[in-house]
C-alpha cells in the first residue's frame, strides 16, 4: 500500500532502536570496539536515509500512517509522520552530528558494555521521531525519550557537580514534560484530534478560545524549556557543563535546537489558526529572544569553565534562533533553520575542542590552562576559526543563517530583535576568542598561584589519539565552511514555506552586510579587553568595571543553582506567556 | 454514583498535597504509597480499569519500594566516606 | 452542586500541580522533592482521565457489554498509561541520582548542592567557578 | 534567593494564573458531558475491525502502537540509565555476584515464611502471566503483568533471601529480556514492511472477538512489552538492592574480598 519514497519513512527512528536492542541483548557478548563501530553505522544509515528522504520531500512533502491506520471521514485514527523538505534535512544534519560524535568518542567510553552506546541510539532516534512525527502525543513521547536517555548521559561521570546538574536537569525537563501534557490534554478535549492537521482544522474553526490559548501556553513552555529561553534557561548551563564532552556536542548542537524546531512547528502549523496565539507570538518571541540573546552572551563572557562559557552561549544562539521565529514568515523561519545546522556545526566543533583540551590537557578552566594549548596548534586553529564564525564571520551555513534571519527582522523593522542578536553572537564570540587567545597564545595576564593546578577528576580518557578527536571537529567546521552556499539558498525559501504549511513565495531579503561586521568587531573588541585590560590606561578601565559590576553580581545571584529558585522562575515564566497571551 | 466521585476528587487533592507537607522521608514513602492507591481507586471509579492496575502496580508498590530502598541505601551510608 | 462538579477535577488538577510546584520550590530533601514532582505528575494523571470521562458510560472494554455501548475515552486512558511509565523511569532515575549525590556529599538538602558553584575542595582546580572571583581574572 | 522570596514568586505567578486557568476551566466542556470524536470513532469500529474486546490495548498495541515503541524504549533508555549509573561506581566486576553484609547477622527465616513465599511467588507469577495474556479481552496487558512479574520476583528474596535471590536472578538474562522483548516488538513493527504493508500493521490472522487469541499481530507485541517490562523492572530492582548492599561493605572495608 504505501510503497515509494514515503516507505522509507520509520526506517531512520527504527533502525537505531533495532541496534539499541541487539546490544543491549548481547551487552555482555559484545567485544571492546564493536558498540562504536556498530553506532557509528546505524548513525550513519540513519543520515543516509534522512538526506534520501530529505530529497524526496522536496517534490512536496511525505506522509506515513503507522500501522495502515489512514484517515477515515476526516477523523486521523492513527499516528502519522509528515516529513517536509526542511525537517529531513534537519534530521540528516542530526545523523552527521552523530556520526562525528561516534567518531569523536571512540573508545572514550571502555568499560560500559555498550551502554553508552545504547542510550545514544536512543537519544538519536527520538530525535529524529521528534522531527518527523505529525501528531502531538507522539511528539511528546519522543520528547520523553530524548529527555530520559539526557538525564542518564549528564551524570555519566558521577562528579558531584555532574550528579547535582542533571537532577536540576532533569527535575526542570521532567516538569517541561508535565506542562506539555497537560497541553496536549487540553487541545486534544477540545478539538477531539491529535493530529496536527487535524488540530489545525478545528482550531481555525474556533475562533477566539481560551481552552486553545491555555494549550498553547503550557505546550510552548515546555518547548521552550526544552530550548532554554530566559526565563527557563538555568538548567542549561548547569547540565551542559558537566556532561561528557560528546554528550554535550549533541546537547548543544541538537537537542536545544530541536527544542526551537519543535516550537517553530507547532506554532505554524498547529495554532495557526488561532489569532490569539499568533498576534501574541511576534511580541512573546522577540521579547523572550532579544533577553536570551543578550543575558547568554553576558554570561558566557563571565566564565572561565569553558564548557559552561560555550553553555551559555548556546543559551545566546538559542535567543537568536526565537527571534527569528517571531519574525512568523518563510523568511525568518527558514533563516533560523539554516541557523540550527550552522549553529550545530560550529558548537559541535567547540565543543569537541574543550574535550580534546579536557583529554590532552587535563582541565577545562581558561585561566589554569593558560598558555598550555601550544602543543596542540591544529587544536587553536580550529577554534579561533570557529570562535570567529560564531560572531558572524561572513563564510559558511551559520553566516547565511545569520542573514536570512537579519534580513527578514529588517525587513520587519525589528529593530530591538537585530540589535539584540548582533550583540549576543558578538558577546559570545568574544567568550570563545579570549579563551583562545588565553589557551593557545598563552596572551593575558599572568594569574600565578590563581591558576591553580589541573585537577585529575576532570580528566576525559587521556589515552586517545589526538586526530581521531581532532578529526571529526575539523569535519564539522568543514561542513559550515564547505557546503555551496547556493544550494541552500535555492532549496531555503521553498523548504521554509512547505515546512510552515504556506504558499511559498520567492523574496527573500538579506540584511545589510555591515551588521555582521559590528558582531564580529565586538567579538574581537571584547576578547582583547579581556586578554589585554591591564595594559590600558586605569581612566579607561574603572568606568567600564563599574558599568560590568551592578549587572554581573546580579547575573551571577540568579544563577544561583538551587532547583528551588528554577521552580520559581518557571511559575514566573509560565505567568509572563500566559500574560502574553491574554492581552493580546 | 455522582456523589462518589466528587468526593474521591477532593480526595486526590487531599493525599496529593499530603505528600507534599509530609516533609520527613521516611514517612512520606507511606503516604506515596496511599496516594497511589488514592489514585488507583479514583481511576477505577472513571472507569479506567487498565489505568488502575497500572497504577495500583507501579503507584502503589513498585515506586514506593524503590523509595524505600533508596531511603535504606543512603541511611546505611556513612555520609561523604566515599570518595 | 452541579457546577462544582462540572469544574472539579480541573480544579483538582491544577491544585496538585501547584501544590508539587510549591514542594519543589521549598524542598529541603531530594527524596522529598522526588515525592513532590510525583504529585505534580498525577496532576496530569487527574487531567487526562477527567477530559476523557462522560457520565453514563462503560469502561472502554466490551466483554461484558457488546461493543456499541458508550464507553468512556479510551484514547486518553492510554495516553495516561504511557504517562504512568514516564512517570515511574523518572522516579527511578532520580532516586538513583540522589543516592549518588549522597554518597558523593554525604547532603540530600538541594540548598546544599550548587552544579558548578562552591568551592569543591580537592575535587576542583583553586579558585571557584564562581563569578567574583572569576570576574576579577577573567574579565 | 531566600525561601521566602522563592514563595513569594510563586505566589505572585500564581496570581497572575488564576484568572487564566478559571477561563480554560470554564471554557473546556464540563465534567463528564462529553468524550472526543477520536475516541468516540475509535469505540465505534475498532471491535469490528480488530476482533478485541479492550480498546485501551487496541490503541497501544495497534492504533498508537508507535507512542507504546517509544514508550518501551524509555523505559529501557531509563533502565540502561541506572544500570550505568550506579554500576559506575560499584565496577562491573561486582555485578554478577551478591555482595555480602558483612558484620550484621543474617537473621534466620523462619519455615512459615520460606512455605508462604514459596506458594505466594508462583501465584503472583502465575497472576501476572494472566495479566499478560488477557491484554486483549480484560483490562490489563504486557506493562502491568510484567511488572506484576517483576514484584514477584522480588518474594523469592523474601524467601530465599538476597543470595538466593541474586543465584536465581541473573543480570546477563535481564538484559537478554529486556533487549530481546523491545527488539521482538520493533521487529513486529518492521516485519509487515516486509510483506509491502506498513510499519505495524495488523497482518496476522485477527481470531475471534473476545477470545484469548483475538488481536492478530497484538499478541507477540504484548509479549513483547511483557518480557521488557518484566526484565526491565527485576533488572531496576536489583540493581537498587545492590545499593544497599554494596553501602554496608564499604563500611567494613577489610571485609572487601566477599
Amino acid at each position: 500500500m504505501t510503497l515509494g519514497p514515503s516507505a522509507l519513512l520509520p526506517l531512520p527512528v527504527a533502525i537505531p532502536l533495532v541496534f539499541c536492542a541487539v546490544m543491549l541483548a548481547t551487552a555482555h557478548l559484545l567485544p571492546g570496539r564493536l558498540p562504536d563501530i556498530l553506532a557509528t553505522l546505524a548513525a550513519l544509515s540513519v543520515a543516509i536515509l534522512s538526506g534520501m528522504i530529505a530529497v524526496h520531500a522536496a517534490d512536496g512533502p511525505l506522509v506515513y500512517w503507522f500501522g495502515g491506520w489512514e484517515p477515515r471521514d476526516g477523523v486521523h485514527l492513527g499516528i502519522g509522520f509528515g516529513v517536509d523538505a526542511a525537517s529531513g534535512w534537519i534530521a540528516a544534519f542530526i545523523g552527521v552530528l552523530y556520526v562525528l560524535t561516534f567518531i569523536f568518542a571512540w573508545g572514550f567510553f571502555d568499560r560500559t558494555h555498550g551502554h553508552f552506546h545504547i542510550l545514544m541510539l536512543l537519544f538519536l532516534a527520538a530525535m529524529i521521531g521528534f522531527c518527523f512525527t505529525r501528531d502531538m502525543f507522539n511528539l511528546f513521547v519522543w520528547f520523553e525519550v530524548m529527555s530520559v536517555a539526557a538525564f542518564a548521559l549528564t551524570a555519566y561521570h558521577l562528579e558531584k557537580s555532574a550528579l547535582s546538574g542533571a537532577i536540576n536537569f532533569t527535575v526542570i525537563n521532567s516538569l517541561a514534560g508535565f506542562l506539555m501534557l497537560g497541553g496536549i490534554g487540553l487541545i486534544y478535549a477540545q478539538t477531539g484530534s491529535l493530529d496536527f492537521e487535524g488540530i489545525a482544522s478545528a482550531v481555525g474553526r474556533g475562533g477566539r478560545d481560551p481552552v486553545v490559548a491555555g494549550a498553547f501556553c503550557l505546550v510552548a513552555t515546555a518547548l521552550m524549556i526544552k530550548g532554554a529561553i530566559v526565563p527557563f534557561q538555568f538548567w542549561l548551563a548547569d547540565a551542559h557543563a558537566v556532561a561528557p564532552s560528546p554528550v554535550s556536542v549533541i546537547f548543544s548542537g541538537a537537542m536545544v535546537s530541536l527544542g526551537l524546531f519543535g516550537l517553530a512547528k507547532v506554532s505554524a502549523v498547529v495554532f495557526a489558526g488561532s489569532d490569539q496565539v499568533q498576534h501574541a507570538l511576534p511580541t512573546l518571541l522577540e521579547g523572550l529572544g532579544s533577553i536570551t540573546a543578550i543575558l547568554g552572551g553576558w554570561m558566557a563572557l563571565l566564565q572561565r569553565h569553558m564548557k559552561r562559557m560555550l553553555a551559555f552561549s548556546t543559551i545566546s544562539h538559542a535567543g537568536i534562533m526565537l527571534t527569528a521565529l517571531g519574525a512568523l514568515s518563510p523568511a525568518g523561519t527558514g533563516g533560523m533553520l539554516v541557523y540550527v545546522v550552522g549553529h550545530g556545526l560550529v558548537k559541535g566543533a567547540l565543543f569537541m575542542i574543550a574535550g580534546i583540551l579536557l583529554a590532552t590537557r587535563a582541565s577545562i578552566d581558561e585561566i589554569a590552562l593558560r598558555g598550555l594549548g601550544r602543543g596542540i596548534g591544529p587544536a587553536g586553529f580550529a577554534m579561533a576559526l570557529a570562535g570567529l564564525l560564531l560572531c558572524g564571520l561572513p563564510i559558511g551555513v551559520l553566516d547565511q543563517g545569520t542573514r536570512l534571519v537579519q534580513g527578514a527582522l529588517w525587513h520587519q523593522e525589528r529593530w530591538i530583535a537585530l540589535a539584540a542578536g548582533a550583540i549576543g553572537a558578538g558577546l559570545t564570540g568574544a567568550a570563545v576568542l579570549r579563551a583562545t587567545g588565553r589557551i593557545f597564545l598563552g596572551l593575558g595576564p599572568d594569574p600565578g598561584d590563581e591558576g591553580g593546578a589541573p585537577s585529575e577528576d576532570e580528566r576525559e580518557k587521556a589515552n586517545r589519539p589526538l586526530w581521531v578527536m581532532l578529526g571529526p571537529c575539523c569535519v564539522l567546521l568543514a561542513f559550515d565552511v564547505g557546503l555551496p552556499a547556493s544550494l541552500i539558498a535555492n532549496a531555503t525559501p521553498e523548504a521554509a514555506s512547505a515546512f510552515m504549511h504556506q504558499p511559498s513565495v520567492s523574496a527573500k531579503a538579506e540584511g545589510p552586510a555591515w551588521l555582521t561586521w559590528i558582531s564580529v568587531a565586538l567579538a574581537l573588541a571584547g576578547a582583547g579587553y579581556g586578554l589585554f585590560r591591564t595594559r590600558l590606561p586605569k581612566l579607561v578601565i574603572r568606568p567600564l568595571r563599574a558599568t560590568q559590576s551592578v549587572p554581573t553580581r546580579a547575573l551571577e545571584l540568579l544563577h544561583s543553582g538551587l532547583i528551588g529558585d528554577y521552580a520559581a522562575w518557571l511559575a514566573i515564566g509560565v505567568a509572563l506567556i500566559a500574560s502574553i497571551l491574554a492581552v493580546s | 454514583m455522582s456523589a462518589i466521585l466528587p468526593l474521591l476528587f477532593l480526595l486526590t487533592a487531599l493525599s496529593g498535597t499530603a505528600v507534599v507537607l509530609v516533609r520527613d522521608p521516611t514517612r512520606q514513602v507511606f503516604v506515596i504509597a496511599v496516594n497511589g492507591l488514592v489514585l488507583t481507586i479514583l481511576f477505577d471509579a472513571l472507569q479506567a480499569p487498565d489505568v488502575a492496575l497500572s497504577e495500583l502496580a507501579v503507584g502503589s508498590a513498585a515506586v514506593p519500594l524503590l523509595y524505600l530502598v533508596a531511603l535504606m541505601a543512603v541511611r546505611n551510608q556513612l555520609p561523604g566516606k566515599e570518595s | 452542586m452541579s457546577v462544582v462538579s462540572n469544574i472539579l477535577p480541573y480544579a483538582v488538577a491544577v491544585w496538585l500541580f501547584g501544590a508539587g510546584l510549591y514542594g519543589i520550590a521549598t524542598s529541603r530533601n531530594l527524596i522529598h522533592l522526588v515525592g513532590c514532582l510525583g504529585v505534580c505528575q498525577s496532576a496530569t494523571y487527574v487531567l487526562l482521565l477527567g477530559l476523557g470521562y462522560r457520565w453514563g458510560s462503560i469502561a472502554p472494554i466490551f466483554y461484558d457489554h457488546p461493543p456499541g455501548t458508550p464507553a468512556v475515552d479510551p484514547v486518553m486512558q492510554a495516553l495516561v498509561l504511557t504517562d504512568i511509565v514516564v512517570g515511574a523511569t523518572l522516579t527511578a532515575l532520580l532516586l538513583v541520582l540522589t543516592i549518588q549525590v549522597y554518597k558523593r556529599s554525604g547532603s540530600l538538602d538541594p540548598e546544599k548542592l550548587r552544579p558548578m558553584r562552591a568551592r569543591q575542595g580537592s575535587d576542583r582546580a583553586e579558585g571557584s567557578d564562581r563569578g567574583h572571583d572569576g570576574k576579577r581574572t577573567v574579565l | 534567593m531566600t525561601p521566602r522570596i522563592r514563595v513569594a514568586l510563586l505566589a505572585l505567578a500564581g496570581v497572575v494564573l488564576l484568572p487564566g486557568a478559571a477561563a480554560v476551566i470554564t471554557g473546556l466542556p464540563p465534567f463528564g458531558a462529553t468524550i472526543a470524536q477520536y475516541g468516540e470513532r475509535i469505540n465505534a469500529i475498532t471491535p469490528e475491525a480488530r476482533h478485541v474486546a479492550n480498546m485501551v490495548s487496541a490503541i497501544n498495541f495497534d492504533l498508537r502502537g508507535l507512542d507504546t515503541l517509544g514508550e518501551e524504549f524509555m523505559l529501557l533508555a531509563a533502565i540502561t540509565g541506572t544500570v550505568v549509573l550506579l554500576r559506575g561506581r560499584r565496577g562491573e566486576g561486582n555485578t554478577e555476584r551478591a555482595l555480602r553484609r558483612p558484620g550484621r547477622a543474617v537473621i534466620p527465616r523462619s519455615e512459615a515464611v520460606v512455605l508462604v513465599c514459596r506458594i505466594a511467588g508462583p501465584l503472583t507469577a502465575l497472576f501476572g502471566l494472566y495479566v499478560v495474556v488477557h491484554a486483549t479481552v480484560t483490562p490489563g496487558g504486557g506493562f502491568q503483568g510484567g511488572v506484576i512479574l517483576a514484584s514477584g520476583t522480588l518474594i523469592i528474596y523474601l524467601g530465599e533471601g538476597y543470595a538466593g535471590w541474586r543465584d536465581a536472578v541473573r543480570s546477563h538474562w535481564l538484559d537478554g529480556l529486556e533487549g530481546g522483548g523491545a527488539l521482538l516488538f520493533t521487529l513486529c513493527g518492521l516485519a509487515p514492511m516486509l510483506t509491502g504493508a506498513a510499519f505495524m500493521q495488523n497482518i496476522m490472522p485477527l481470531g475471534t472477538f473476545r477470545d484469548l487469541m483475538s488481536g492478530g499481530l497484538m499478541l507477540v507485541e504484548n509479549l513483547g512489552v511483557a518480557l521488557a517490562v518484566a526484565g526491565g523492572f527485576t533488572q531496576l530492582f536489583l540493581e537498587f538492592m545492590e545499593e544497599t548492599r554494596e553501602a554496608d561493605e564499604l563500611d567494613e572495608p577489610g571485609e572487601e574480598s566477599a
